[in-house]
């Protein structure tokens, strides 16, 4: 991290690099306009002062409808192409690659807990790999947060009772500041970190120098079986619940004929309130377990079921 | 100058016949009647907005937590809320044959008519406790040891009971000021204070009952009939 | 006072058009109920909520005498119902997209 | 008496011997006034002292920011001054700005009216205002608030320690004296307006109020039921905002936003009427594209509505509705890009002196735009992703709501306050104010554009060290502001006595408010107006400036 003075934030990430080719544009724009309206009105106003009391304006002019349009046509055009441009990214930015590695953050007054796909786990530290597509699966445990890397131009809210997702990829190893960006409490100011991009093999030693816990498929297996969750979602015949082998990224069909796709978001639906989808063929007997698990479980918990492969007989 | 300093065309001496309901600012009548008659209509809309509110949070819910409403909504008494629903509307058209009588500068039809309005609106705010009395005894008062035993989640449950409340709460509070200002208008009344050419307060109150009215025809079917009476 | 109306007294309703407009509610109440009691799936929801707007019309018109009102009083009763327009269906648009889960290749 | 050189007023005068100010002394004549010159005069007084009350603790806010450690505020104290300040400044402040004080004060006397339709709900609506008002005081007395003005949920409905119903009960009044006051308004220029005085003759500071009391009227109840909710689920944990509960936060923000958005458009919408009296008479000279100005404004009126979403975009929104937010943000800047552009062309060949209120005038103009198109910034989707919630987003709004709305604020107090009291300030002190605040601003709320795009978050006491150079240059900034603030306070008191008579129209300005004595008399016109000719018929009173000097209305 630079600590020196600088007008300009580093590009640390392909994103930052397209959000400030628009941004010098837009900043192109402002200043041609601000540099015409300032020399126009003051040359104006310089020019045209009253000189005696008693002068009069040079002309009363009503109108005109012609530079009336002018100066709307052409502020309308350059907006839409800031709005087409602007929408272009914000549409980039949400899309989630393929294959991305997927670290889950959980925030809660006033910190940021991280954990890699690997299992290792931080608190308020995020390292990643250089050149590496990362998404980030988000949760709050109690308040509004936002996780905010200014470095790589990015920003989302962290909600509770729901998931939101960022994805970036970092291009220049360094430190980079991590903030909450949206005001959470008393703390929220210090609910600050730091983003350490590596390069792969420093990454590889960073990993293996760090306290490894289970990774969170390893985490969420033992959950699952802690929980008895396989008492009831199993391949057997007659089995209470539906068996979630292979079903990650599947269709399921509801009990009211809806169609739903099983994604987190479902997932911990499920998990946290089991009777607002029930799969159809099933009935509502599974127990909420609200309050009685934690983001980062439920987080292992998907991890888990997502890795679970498709096994022989699973109707599909 | 750009003005010239005129009397009006239709405008009044100062101080020649000027009745004591005539404002100073008003140029005569009918502009006072018009002013009055528009403020009235701009208030329902900040209403209209002001109940919007509820409404969006309703029908985000309600499409949200569907099963939940309509579980909330059974527990409703819908005899109770029908009542309710005849004995507004039947309030609504007494209050227009106030206001018609008040047209028509017959007093005692207005006052005849101002008090069935009167009681009417008392009719339905003791319908409307005995309905708030049975959700007290049963439990059902969202932050208050909100209980559900019944099949149904009781959190979305909860929800919508909070919605119940809020709304016909708020409408239940426009119905207490009505009361108010009936018997304001009653008083006045009495005492003479309206003629043929001047009953503006009752022709406005009027409106306001009116919206009341709307508001529960909307209420009725969106609280009480969720998914319907069947099953 | 740039636009006053025409002094022309104000439109007084007649005894019947008061009860005619009071029996088609007490009616259209009942059929509210009376829908109710039959299975039409989501049509129960949008059949209530279209007498309910009749219903509201009504009001509107004949006791609020709107059908009778200047032009400016008619543009305050649209402007109410186009702005809680604007409030419900544009938030409701968010709560639709959201469900919208995939962005579209080539974006 | 007096000379002001630069108009060619050499006439001496006097105050006129019967007026509004002169008509009854006592406090009660005050407190129980139907007259909307002294409702305006009310006005005026409580919100400068919510000014500087808002102005106390943006000071504080500053001197903290002043190092990157916290050495003068806790964390809690912190958020309780930005919470405060935001509240004060926006609700008790900005919002009843220029419609409460000038649309009651002028707008009355600019279209020929005896008074507002209705005067005892003025009145009344002070009274809500001073209600609120005491509410948000008791607040700041019980420890604050510390939500932030935007009373996000759930940490508003469920974390916060701070006295969140009283905070929220004291907007929620404000809010309908501010419902009232659009009310009454509308419906004054609608029935109120002299005769011959068409809609397209009015002058353009009635459009721009018009235009405001639409947003008070359509927008003020959401955010009035939205705090009830708020308050109902902080009260008995309903669950309508809280997610544990089943609610959705996301919810609360679009309620708030539908009125808080379009808020913005009440605190310069007036502003930029006022720009347009101001400027026309200051260069003498027609107002350039009336007919487009007017509408521009009605235009950002309606389309504020339909934009309140791009405060959204990081906030777990849709992105298609993202979408659909962005592009109608975008049309907002045709209408005020046409506004700038016709002043600009209104200066043109004008005969143009640079009294105080031209020149914050010119500054309104310079300091909105750069407001306006750093809004563009945040209504660009991919920038918002950046800037969203950081300084850059702080020093956007300052531009607008002190750049703009309050430069118009000044703009019009030195214009009107010749009408106001009968009396001159003095004019070399008033310039010399002018520039400091000028100056001071931009020293204090550029350099925030720099620390918010390299990600210096909003609502932060603490911050990285190296961003404490644009920190102090900010602060700096911040006292020369602040001094820049307190000079009229001075001036504009001590003119009250010893300021020289000002006449009826030092500016030599048109308009119907100018054909009246300074202080008006207490009843306005004494006889209805009648109004021939189009606005800002500035060819017509050079011809005659002999004529208007010696006019004296009361004997017309």
């Amino acid at each position: 991290m630079n600590q020196e003075f600088q007008f300009h934030p580093e590009m640390a990430s392909t994103f930052a690099y397209e959000v400030d080719m628009l941004y010098f544009f837009v900043v192109a724009v402002s200043v041609f306009f601000m540099a015409l309206i300032c020399v126009l009105i003051y040359a104006f106003a310089v020019k045209y002062r009253r000189r005696t009391p008693d002068q009069q304006a040079e002309a009363q002019i009503h109108g005109n409808l012609l530079l009336e349009i002018i100066w709307s046509v052409i502020p309308l055009g350059l907006m839409m192409i800031m709005f087409a441009w602007g929408a272009y990214l914000f549409f980039r930015v949400n899309q989630i690659p393929e294959g991305a590695m997927e670290y889950y953050v959980v925030g809660k007054q006033w910190m940021w807990h991280i954990q890699h796909p690997t299992g290792q786990r931080e608190i308020n530290e995020l390292h990643v790999p250089i050149n590496t597509q990362v998404k980030l699966t988000m949760a709050s445990e109690d308040v509004i947060h936002s996780f905010f890397i200014p470095a790589f131009r990015i920003k989302n809210d962290v909600i509770p009772g729901r998931y939101t997702t960022m994805t970036f990829e970092a291009t220049k190893t360094g430190k980079y500041h991590l903030f909450c960006a949206e005001y959470c409490g008393t703390e929220h100011s210090r609910m600050i970190g730091s983003v350490y991009v590596m390069e792969p093999e420093d990454y590889q030693n960073w990993l293996s120098g760090g306290v490894r816990d289970q990774t969170p498929e390893e985490a969420g297996a033992r959950l699952f079986s802690q929980l008895n969750c396989a008492t009831c979602h199993s391949d057997r015949a007659g089995a209470r619940g539906p068996s979630l082998n292979g079903r990650y990224g599947t269709e399921e069909l509801m009990a009211d004929g809806e169609p739903v796709l099983v994604n987190e978001a479902y997932i911990r639906e499920s998990i946290l309130n089991p009777r607002a989808k029930i799969v159809s063929g099933y009935q509502s007997i599974m127990p909420t377990f609200q309050g009685q698990i934690t983001e980062t479980n439920i987080f292992n918990l998907i991890s888990y079921i997502k890795s679970l492969p498709v096994t022989e007989g699973t109707p599909q | 100058m750009s003005v010239s300093m005129e009397v009006t065309p239709h405008g009044h001496d100062e101080h020649a016949e000027h009745p004591e309901y005539r404002r100073h600012q008003f140029d005569d009548m009918d502009q006072q009647n018009e002013a009055a008659s528009l403020g009235m209509w701009l208030f329902m809309l900040t209403e209209v907005m002001f109940f919007g509110g509820f409404f969006l949070g309703y029908s985000i819910y309600r499409s949200e937590y569907y099963d939940s409403f309509v579980n909330g909504s059974h527990h409703l008494a819908v005899f109770l809320g029908g009542l309710n629903t005849v004995v507004l509307i039947t309030s609504s058209v007494t209050m227009a044959f106030a206001v018609r009588a008040a047209q028509l500068g017959k007093k005692n039809h207005i006052i005849a008519f101002l008090g069935t309005t009167l009681l009417l609106a008392c009719m339905f705010l003791v319908v409307k406790f005995f309905e708030y009395k049975d959700k007290w005894d049963h439990h059902l008062i969202p932050g208050m040891d909100f209980t559900w035993t019944d099949p149904g989640d009781p959190k979305t449950i909860q929800l919508f009971y909070g919605f119940y409340f809020c709304m016909t709460g708020m409408h239940g509070l426009h119905v207490i000021v009505g009361v108010g200002l009936i018997i304001w208008l009653l008083v006045r009344v009495k005492q003479n204070k309206f003629t043929s050419e001047y009953y503006a307060p009752i022709e406005n109150f009027g409106l306001y009952w009116h919206f009341v009215d709307l508001i529960w025809i909307f209420l009725f079917p969106l609280l009480y009939l969720i998914g319907g009476l069947h099953e | 006072m740039a636009e006053h109306a025409e002094h022309s007294g104000p439109h007084i309703a007649s005894v019947s058009n008061y009860l005619t407009i009071f029996s088609l509610l007490l009616i259209l109440t009942a059929a509210t109920v009376g829908v109710a009691l039959l299975d039409l799936g989501i049509f129960n929801t949008v059949v209530a909520l279209l007498i309910a707007c009749v219903k509201a019309m009504l009001v509107i018109l004949y006791f609020m005498h709107l059908k009778y009102s200047t032009d400016q009083t008619k543009l305050a009763a649209a402007g109410a119902i186009f702005w809680l327009m604007i409030l419900l269906v544009i938030t409701a648009f968010d709560y639709v997209g959201r469900t919208w889960q995939h962005i579209p290749a080539g974006w | 008496m007096s000379t002001l050189e630069s108009n060619g007023v050499v006439a001496e005068h006097r105050m006129p011997r019967d007026h509004f100010l002169n008509a009854t002394h006592t406090v009660k004549s005050w407190l129980l006034t139907m007259d909307h010159k002294r409702v305006g005069l009310l006005y005026l007084v409580s919100i400068s002292l919510f000014f500087l009350i808002g102005g106390t603790f943006a000071g504080i806010i500053r001197l903290e920011l002043a190092t990157p450690q916290a050495d003068l505020l806790e964390a809690d104290q912190y958020n309780t001054a930005f919470t405060m300040h935001g509240i004060v400044m926006i609700f008790f402040f900005l919002i009843p700005s220029i419609p409460a004080v000038f649309g009651n004060f002028v707008m009355p006397l600019m279209i020929g009216a005896k008074d507002v339709a209705f005067p005892k709900l003025n009145l009344a609506s002070w009274y809500l205002y001073i209600f609120g008002a005491a509410l948000g005081v008791i607040t700041t007395l019980f420890g604050g608030v510390d939500t932030g003005w935007t009373f996000y949920t759930p940490y508003s409905s469920t974390y916060s320690n701070g006295n969140v119903i009283l905070a929220a009960g004291a907007a929620f009044v404000i809010g309908f004296s501010s419902i009232l006051t659009g009310l009454n308004f509308m419906v004054t220029i609608h029935k109120m307006r002299a005769p011959g005085l068409s809609w397209f003759k009015m002058p353009l500071f009635v459009w721009g109020i018009y235009s405001t009391s639409l947003i008070m009227v359509l927008g003020t109840p959401v955010v009035a039921i939205t705090l009830v909710l708020l308050m109902v689920e902080r009260g008995l944990h309903i669950g309508i905002f809280d997610p544990s509960l089943g609610g959705d936060p996301i919810l609360f923000q679009h309620l708030f936003w539908f009125y808080s958005h379009p808020a913005v458009y009440i605190m310069i919408l007036p502003g930029m009427g006022v720009i347009s009296e101001v400027i026309g008479a200051f260069s003498r000279k027609r107002i350039f594209g009336y007919e487009f100005i007017a509408m521009s404004s009605v235009a950002i009126a309606v389309l504020g509505f339909f934009v309140w979403g791009h405060h959204l975009f990081v906030a777990g929104q849709s992105i298609y509705a993202g979408m659909v937010f962005s592009f109608l943000t975008m049309l907002v800047a045709v209408p005020s890009a046409i506004k700038v552009f016709n002043w600009m062309a209104t200066i043109y060949k004008g005969s143009v002196s640079y009294d105080t209120p031209m020149l914050y005038a010119l500054s309104f103009i310079f300091l909105f735009s750069i407001g306006g198109l750093t809004g563009v910034f945040l209504a660009v989707m991919g920038l918002d992703i950046h800037v969203h919630d950081t300084y850059f987003v702080v020093a956007h709004f300052h531009y607008v709501m002190v750049g703009g709305a309050i430069s118009a604020y000044l703009a019009a107090l030195h214009f009107w306050w010749p009408k106001f009291t009968g009396r001159m300030y003095p004019e070399g002190w008033s310039r010399f104010a002018a520039f400091m605040i000028f100056a001071g601003f931009n020293l204090t709320f550029f350099p925030q554009f720099i620390v918010g795009y390299l990600g210096m978050p909003r609502r932060y006491h603490v911050y990285p060290e190296e961003w404490q150079f644009l920190n102090i240059l900010s602060s700096a900034g911040a006292t020369v502001l602040a001094v820049g603030f307190v000079i009229p306070l001075i001036y504009f008191l001590w003119s009250l006595k010893s300021g020289k008579a000002s006449g009826p129209n030092p500016w030599r300005a048109t308009g119907l408010e100018w054909v009246l004595s300074s202080p008006p008399p207490e009843h306005n016109f004494p006889k209805t107006p009648i109004v021939r000719e189009e606005p800002y018929n500035y060819g017509k009173i050079i011809d005659n400036p002999a004529e208007e000097e010696t006019e004296d209305v009361e004997h017309v």
